[in-house]
């Protein structure tokens, strides 16, 4: 029974085990721990959705995705996963005047998040997030039934009841397999979120065409009790964690299963439901530089666009500016030009 | 696409400029003739070349991103140690140089003068008067980028900049309460609003924050791992939960009492219905102590009626937890009655009177018509009165001072260690009592049937 | 036939101000309308028959029950109050529900008759909505429908037109014969407004400064008001004084035919200005006046004429406006029966 | 040194210790050159537990230990501990008084473990600061014998890595690696210093590579005595140091990057070297050739040093891994004897001592626990809560952790572990302890996990549902008119 869950994690861990290019944040101000290059190459990141050119923007924005995954995973020391960038923004704060490089060491992963999409709108979202991306190409394999399921506005369906099924399934032998293996400690909390993601699965698999959005708000929910634990002092992995940090973390492993498999059902579930990150990032894009605007009489309503969209922020021309993600695949795939991208500066 | 003269002759040259400047560097034997960052530098000038020459990027902002590409290969190198350090300066930079161009082109020039103000006094701070604040410098420029195209967001970053460098040991603490004011501030703006009243609001304001001060500082300075502590300790346990069941007991008493009581209050009229009313406030008057005290004189042991009902019942009320509730009943009438019968005057009597008709008892009515409508404003009422009960010190401190109660503890705990040891545990019940406090109001929101009240005949 | 409801010198004290003591009875089924200047103590009297004020002396008998004495709840008598009073606590459906939780029907009794109201009432689909939520039509007609759902005998509605636009009105009207019709429910309407009684009752009251000052058919009422105040109130502008001489009314230097002969020497004339025309030139006429003051009231034209000592009120009709220029004189001329003869002030009791 | 042996016998007589069961004194980071940092005295006294608190005045870096490992030594009769840490101070506590017999300040922080060893006839506390000076002062008084600054100052200077002191035969050995911020990555100096015990002359200094190193091991092998370094790029390097200068015997380059120090043990005639890597690989070495005798692969980090006891006639090396759990090998072939998960990621080296007649095995982790195991079996025999640290920078594997030691006192044995929340614990493990933790298990996580599912279902998501503005609730699938109805 231990052999092929073993072989698994000895596997991953061997994966995971440690990957930075650096072993410290690259040596910047007066020879300290410094995330510079974050805030180069995350800098780099923003600004390229910026000024990529239109044709193929899709396989641009994949490449500029893979290189996101490369850049957390080998480059940036801070982020340890949404939760723990939430954390370190606080300890960077609370540094500000005593350790100023600490300070900088902390916050630069978050402020250039939210500077950027202040500025240049939630493309980290869309373009850059890592968490994101493994969700949207796991998500490719099974674009075409969650597109099938979308257009019939989410009927119930055994499919999905059964996918859900497996990611429950999935999650309560890892559990079991953890509980039975190790003692469980605090840093592992974690696992409620997968919790939760299943759960969530479990109940969309019934009400997701009435309860899709609303359930939605259950990030404001799940971004509260992160800030409110970096105020306690509890550190709590995020999935994917593991992928950012030099520790083998099981916990952070499974959720990142739990996570990569519940996108297979719905396209960036975590997008959708968990993501803490998110609740910031929309709120800094509310009313930020670059947006994209709509013309909704030139709209023909072929659906073009709403099927495109992975966190269904777009229908028939029109963009819940809270959800989207800024891909720009309804800006590609609408035929009549709905959207137009624009930089508005006086935009208030 | 036709090509202004301009967009093909400012790049060459600015990259010529470019070259030459690196030429001379390494013959000068001030740079290293391969230096990494110099040739990035000159590749990012190139880069930027072709996009202005091939008009994806516009021209100011072009020009002065090559300028300060070609100024970092000048001087940049020579200020910070590192590449690295040199690099991430200049993505900083730019991005200051393009906001900057952006809102000079597109905004007004209060805009653009506000940002270079922002700019050099963040300058002025960061690197003139703070030691080894260059990491600091560069954090705020990105939130100045951000900020700087709208006032109201600049106001709130200058804010944050302001409580951590000028209020550095309560920062958080300013960083909270300018948050406060300025949003209200804000958000007035829209309504019809005059000089006047907005002064004094500040002003209020002002006050406000400094009778909350001490308690923002108590709760957020304090170490939440010492709170934690403090909760682990039984006898603070136990001061905890006396004092939420015993203002949990009062409450019930007298919400069991004085509901009913500020219901006939409201409903009859008779001689002497406002000398009641007045007397009912009477414990708001009578100093802690003295209540107290005179409940001590009655309900003492030693005492008359306190002897007598000890003699009955063997209920005694100094030194007990009958004691506790006996003076936190005391306290906290008058806010459970007044708070009540404010709700219950603001119930129509004539819905009542509907009632009636309907085929509703009178008691019937009162508990199907005037309760539940009344019942927000009884909640608060007796939410109210449980904070009060739950806060009383200087009664029970005569009645009972033992089995301590939270309040108490804090003063004995203060009078042995001293002030620094006692923080953690006021924290401790500050947090408590709040939580317990928004715990109660919350569930008054979120409790079904009550939240449907808009619009009631009132 | 005993009357279904009989209120016989019922007295009762607010403060200062006393109703009665009053006198009425109904028949079953009937519709009452009682009404009454603003502050008359219409809507006193009917808290009096409801239960919710006490009264000090007289009785009231309910189908034969004296109900004086009963509280409220025990009365059996639906009350409609002017704001409707619905609790805003409760949706449609609960509101309507409220009176049916205390009559002992089981469940779903209940259910089908709440149901077939909110459907009579045309309230159904409003039946999960707040009061707050609804237009003053709807709440006026889930207010009736929730007293109604009760089936009570006697049906009390205070100012049921009042804050409703004519459409509200007309439909609400509709409603309230329909109780009529098909429910046989007793009525006692309380309004201020003559044509609102006009368009449902056959009997109406006539109430004053806490009495009854007149109480009969309709018809009867309005075209013989029993004194000054009741003669103004139902529109009657023009009352004079007059002393009575066998058939005829003289008023001052005016002589009118009344057609009967009043049964007191000396009173008040009272002559209602819709029946009073403009007769072309050369036709016989009773008196001539010069147009003084026009008006355009809507469906007529109030129109006053200074007759020498009298001033006359016309309601003529719309056509007649070309005709009409101000300060000419016209001679105004009507039917015998348009003219009533008012007993005098303080002769109590003389037409009771 | 020729004065060894007498002195050690004078120091007995004085102290009227019985029983100092370990030959070489001190030899060793801690302990003796098994790994063991036990020591055993009997003179009757009891050790019980003692919760020594110290606040220092700086603040923390991220990644670094408040308290280094300490050391134990019986002094002057009494069982004393040596502990430095963040705090800049040496701190001399008497175990048995609950005391702290004298605490000297230095000038920087004190980031591994002191060595007691004799030097003039004295028992002599031997530490490296990161002020760049090693300091020896007598043990029991607290006087100064002497101090000698390793690197000169520059205005370059940036963090100064001070490895633990090795004392053998008379000479201290000690690693300095001084951060040059004017050099290159590639450019800067880990200098391995021998000096003179009685009196700090530096005898000689070997650059040994261009990054921090780990502590020294000294061992003898043909009677001559040699000294290993591994640097922390993963370069473990032999010298012969019985000449005046040292000669480099042989070196070995490890998979991956190494934190802990090696440890050293006789095992079947053949002289091993342990230490684990960055990637999870253990390796033993012939202390002889440097060449790998067997290599063993556990799921992350080994984060300190390995420690090896003779454990029911077999020599079983311990080591604790990121991977949270800790292995118990073959010291012969490396084969797996046992291994225990325990609750988080264990930064510590183990440490071997008798427990109720039984070897057992002490080790923290990051869990804030402290764990004793049964060293045969890897059962769990009873674990401590060594409280929170006082600042959340945990920055995992980035650093050298305090690890317990162990003080036999007759048949009783007490733990000495410098905790991050400012306290350094003394626990005797056999005897009632505040510490002792209640025993965890799965069915907690099934519990809160249970807890959860119904916090979720049963409150977040029907108040999610109800309470959500009718914006979102009249447009659920269609997100155009949501954004209409704000506009």
């Amino acid at each position: 029974m231990n052999g092929l869950p073993d072989r698994m994690e000895e596997f991953l861990a061997g994966f995971f085990g440690n990957i930075k290019f650096v072993e410290k944040a690259l040596l910047g101000l007066e020879g300290s721990y410094v995330e510079l290059l974050t805030i180069l190459s995350l800098g780099l990141l923003a600004v390229l959705p910026t000024i990529v050119p239109e044709r193929r923007r899709q396989t641009w924005r994949r490449l500029n995705q893979i290189f996101g995954i490369v850049i957390f995973i080998y480059v940036v020391f801070t982020c340890l996963g949404v939760f723990g960038m939430v954390r370190n923004f606080f300890r960077g704060m609370n540094e500000i005047g005593r350790e100023n490089i600490i300070a900088l060491y902390y916050c630069s992963v978050p402020v250039t998040i939210l500077v950027t999409s202040m500025l240049f709108g939630p493309a980290f979202c869309g373009w850059i997030c890592p968490t994101g991306a493994l969700q949207e190409f796991a998500g490719m394999l099974t674009r075409k039934w969650t597109l099938r399921r979308k257009l019939r506005g989410y009927p119930f369906g055994w499919g999905f009841l059964l996918t859900a099924g497996l990611v429950g399934v999935v999650f309560l032998l890892w559990v079991w397999r953890l509980a039975v293996t190790r003692t469980f400690f605090v840093e592992d909390s974690t696992i409620y979120w997968s919790e939760v993601l299943v759960l969530l699965l479990f109940i969309l698999a019934f009400r997701m065409r009435e309860w899709d959005l609303k359930l939605r708000r259950i990030r404001i929910l799940s971004f509260w009790i992160i800030v409110l634990g970096a105020l306690a002092g509890i550190r709590i992995t995020s999935p994917v964690h593991l992928g950012f940090a030099k520790v083998y973390d099981p916990a952070s492993l499974l959720s990142t299963v739990v996570v990569v498999v519940g996108a297979l059902t719905i396209p960036n579930v975590w997008c959708r439901y968990l993501c803490p990150w998110r609740c910031a990032i929309s709120w800094a894009a509310r009313k930020s530089v670059r947006f994209i605007e709509s013309d909704v009489s030139k709209c023909t309503k072929c659906g073009k666009c709403f099927e495109g969209c992975n966190v269904d922020a777009v229908k028939d021309g029109k963009i819940n500016t809270e959800e989207c993600h800024f891909c720009m695949k309804c800006v590609d795939a609408c035929p009549t030009n709905v959207f137009t991208i624009k930089d508005d500066w006086r935009r208030k | 696409m036709p090509r202004s003269s301009a967009r093909t002759v400012i790049p060459l040259f600015i990259l010529a400029a470019h070259a030459a400047l690196h030429a001379m560097l390494g013959i000068g034997g001030w740079l290293r003739p391969f230096e990494l960052l110099s040739l990035l530098l000159l590749g990012a000038n190139l880069v930027i070349a072709l996009c202005l020459w091939k008009g994806s990027w516009d021209l100011p902002s072009g020009t002065c991103t090559m300028l300060l590409i070609a100024g970092h290969g000048l001087i940049g190198q020579r200020l910070a140690p590192d590449s690295l350090t040199s690099g991430a300066m200049l993505t900083v930079n730019i991005l200051i140089v393009y906001v900057g161009v952006k809102i000079y082109e597109h905004l007004s020039r209060l805009h653009f003068a506000a940002f270079a103000g922002s700019y050099l006094i963040l300058f002025y701070i960061f690197l003139t008067r703070m030691q080894n604040a260059e990491a600091l410098f560069l954090l705020f420029l990105m939130g100045l980028a951000a900020t700087a195209r709208d006032f109201k967001l600049l106001t709130y970053f200058w804010a944050i900049v302001l409580s951590f460098t000028a209020c550095q040991p309560y920062a958080w603490e300013t960083t909270f309460s300018s948050f406060l004011i300025l949003t209200a501030l804000f958000s007035i703006r829209d309504s019809n609003w005059n000089p006047a009243s907005v002064i004094f609001l500040v002003g209020g304001m002002a006050l406000l924050l400094f009778v909350l001060l001490p308690v923002i500082v108590l709760m957020a300075g304090e170490d939440p791992r010492n709170v934690v502590a403090m909760l682990k300790s039984e006898s603070v346990r136990d001061a905890l939960r006396l004092t939420a069941v015993t203002a949990t007991i009062s409450t019930v008493i007298l919400a069991a009492f004085c509901v009913p009581l500020a219901y006939a209050l409201s409903r009859l009229d008779f001689k002497g219905k406002s000398l009641l009313l007045a007397l009912a406030d009477l414990p708001i008057i009578v100093p802690q102590s003295a209540a107290g005290l005179a409940i001590l004189k009655v309900f003492g042991k030693q005492q008359y009626l306190g002897g007598i009902i000890f003699d009955a019942f063997g209920i005694r009320f100094d030194g007990s937890v009958f004691g506790i509730c006996l003076a936190q009943i005391f306290v906290a009438m008058p806010f459970i009655l007044k708070g009540s019968l404010a709700a219950f005057e603001s119930v129509p009597v004539a819905l009542e009177g509907a009632a009636r008709t309907l085929g509703a008892s009178s008691f019937s009515a009162f508990k199907r018509v005037a309760l539940p409508l009344a019942m927000k404003g009884v909640v608060a009422a007796a939410i109210l009165a449980w904070a009060r009960a739950a806060g009383e010190f200087g009664a029970v401190l005569f009645v009972a001072p033992y089995p301590e109660t939270a309040p108490i503890a804090v003063y004995n705990l203060f009078n042995s260690v001293g002030l620094v040891q006692t923080a953690p545990l006021v924290t401790t019940i500050l947090l408590f009592s709040l939580a317990m406090f928004l715990a109660l109001q919350i569930l008054v929101k979120l409790a079904p049937g009550l939240t449907r009240r808009e619009g009631s005949g009132a | 036939m005993t009357p279904h409801l009989h209120i016989g010198g019922v007295e009762a004290s607010f403060g200062s101000f006393k109703v009665g003591p009053v006198r009425i009875e109904t028949e079953r089924g009937e519709y009452l309308a009682l009404l009454g200047p603003t502050g008359c103590g219409k809507t006193s009297l009917l808290k009096c028959i409801a239960g919710l004020k006490i009264i000090t002396a007289g009785s009231i008998r309910l189908a034969g029950q004296e109900i004086s004495g009963l509280p409220p709840e025990r009365r059996g008598v639906g009350l409609v109050a002017q704001t409707g009073d619905l609790f805003p606590h409760r949706n449609v459906r609960e509101n309507l529900d409220f009176g049916l939780h205390y009559t002992r029907l089981n469940r779903t009794t209940r259910q089908a008759r709440l149901e077939k109201h909110l459907v009579m009432f045309r309230i159904a689909p409003l039946a999960h909505r707040y009061p707050a939520g609804l237009s003053g039509g709807e709440t006026k007609r889930v207010a009736l429908a929730r007293a109604m759902v009760l089936e009570p005998s006697l049906l009390l509605l205070d100012e049921p037109f009042g804050m409703l636009d004519h459409n509200g009105r007309l439909e609400m009207a509709e409603l309230l014969r329909m109780i009529l019709r098909e429910l046989g429910t007793t009525v006692i309407h309380v309004t201020h407004d003559r044509h609102e009684a006009w368009s449902l009752a056959r009997r109406c009251a006539i109430m004053n400064q806490g009495r009854i000052v007149q109480c009969g058919q309709v018809a009867d009422v309005f075209r013989r008001p029993a004194d000054v105040f009741t003669a103004q109130f139902l529109g009657c502008e023009n009352v004079f004084e007059a002393s009575f001489t066998e058939q005829t009314a003289r008023c001052g230097e005016a002589r009118f035919a009344l057609g009967y002969k009043p049964p007191f020497r000396s009173g008040f004339v009272a002559i209602r200005p819709e029946r009073i025309a403009v007769a072309a030139h050369g036709q016989p006429h009773l008196i001539s006046g010069r147009l003084i003051e026009l008006q355009d009231a809507g469906d007529n034209l109030k129109a006053c004429f200074d007759c020498g000592a009298l001033k006359l009120t016309a309601r003529l009709p719309l056509e007649l406006a070309p005709r009409l220029t101000l300060n000419a004189c016209f001679n105004l001329t009507w039917l015998a029966d348009a003219v009533h003869a008012i007993k005098p002030q303080g002769d109590e009791g003389a037409n009771s | 040194m020729s004065r060894f042996p007498a002195a050690t016998l004078i120091v007995i007589v004085l102290t009227g210790t019985l029983a100092l069961a370990l030959e070489p004194q001190w030899p060793c980071q801690r302990g003796d050159s098994s790994g063991q940092a036990s020591v055993t005295f009997n003179n009757g006294s009891e050790i019980n537990e003692w919760h020594y608190l110290h606040k220092g005045a700086r603040r923390y870096k991220p990644g670094l230990a408040v308290w280094a490992s300490p050391a134990i030594a019986v002094v002057a009769g009494r069982p004393m501990a040596f502990i430095g840490g963040y705090d800049q101070t040496m701190h001399a506590l008497d175990l048995s008084d609950k005391r702290a017999v004298w605490t000297k300040l230095t000038n920087g922080e004190i980031q591994n473990a002191p060595v007691v060893g004799m030097a003039s006839g004295l028992d002599v506390v031997f530490w490296g600061s990161a002020d760049r000076t090693v300091y020896a002062f007598v043990a029991y008084s607290g006087r100064m014998l002497w101090t000698s600054e390793l690197v000169p100052p520059s205005n370059s200077q940036g963090d100064v890595e001070m490895s633990s002191p090795f004392f053998m035969e008379g000479r201290l050995y000690i690693a300095c690696f001084a951060f040059d911020k004017s050099l290159p990555r590639n450019s800067q100096r880990g200098v391995l210093y021998c000096l003179d015990a009685e009196n700090g002359r530096i005898l000689w200094r070997e650059l040994v590579c261009d990054g921090p190193t780990s502590s020294p091991l000294g061992f003898k092998r043909d009677g001559k005595p040699h000294v290993s370094i591994a640097a922390r790029r993963g370069l473990l390097q032999c010298y012969d140091v019985s000449g005046e200068s040292p000669r480099r015997a042989w070196s070995f380059q490890m998979p991956h990057e190494t934190l802990g120090s090696p440890v050293v043990a006789d095992c079947d005639g053949r002289t091993l070297l342990f230490l684990g890597s960055k990637y999870g690989n253990l390796i033993a070495l012939d202390a002889a050739t440097g060449k790998e005798v067997w290599q063993k692969m556990a799921g992350n980090w080994f984060d300190n040093g390995a420690c090896v006891g003779d454990v029911g006639g077999r020599k079983l090396v311990f080591a604790g891994s990121h991977d949270y759990n800790l292995y118990a090998l073959d010291a012969r072939d490396g084969a797996l004897v046992w291994k225990k998960a325990l609750g988080g990621e264990i930064h510590s080296a183990p440490c071997l001592l008798p427990f109720a007649d039984r070897a057992a095995v002490a080790v923290a982790a990051l869990d804030n626990h402290l764990y004793v195991l049964d060293a045969a079996t890897g059962e769990s025999r009873i674990s401590y809560f060594t409280g929170n640290p006082i600042w959340d920078k945990l920055v995992k594997g980035e650093t050298l952790w305090g690890s317990p030691s162990a003080i036999v006192a007759g048949r009783q044995t007490a733990l000495v572990y410098g905790s991050f929340n400012n306290v350094v614990y003394t626990i005797p493990v056999e005897k009632e302890c505040s510490l002792t933790a209640s025993p965890r298990s799965s069915a907690s996580l099934w519990k809160s996990l249970l807890f959860v599912a119904v916090l979720f279902c049963g409150l977040v998501v029907p108040l999610v549902v109800r309470f959500t503005p009718a914006r979102s609730a009249t447009t659920v699938s269609s997100p155009a008119t949501t954004r209409a109805n704000r506009s």
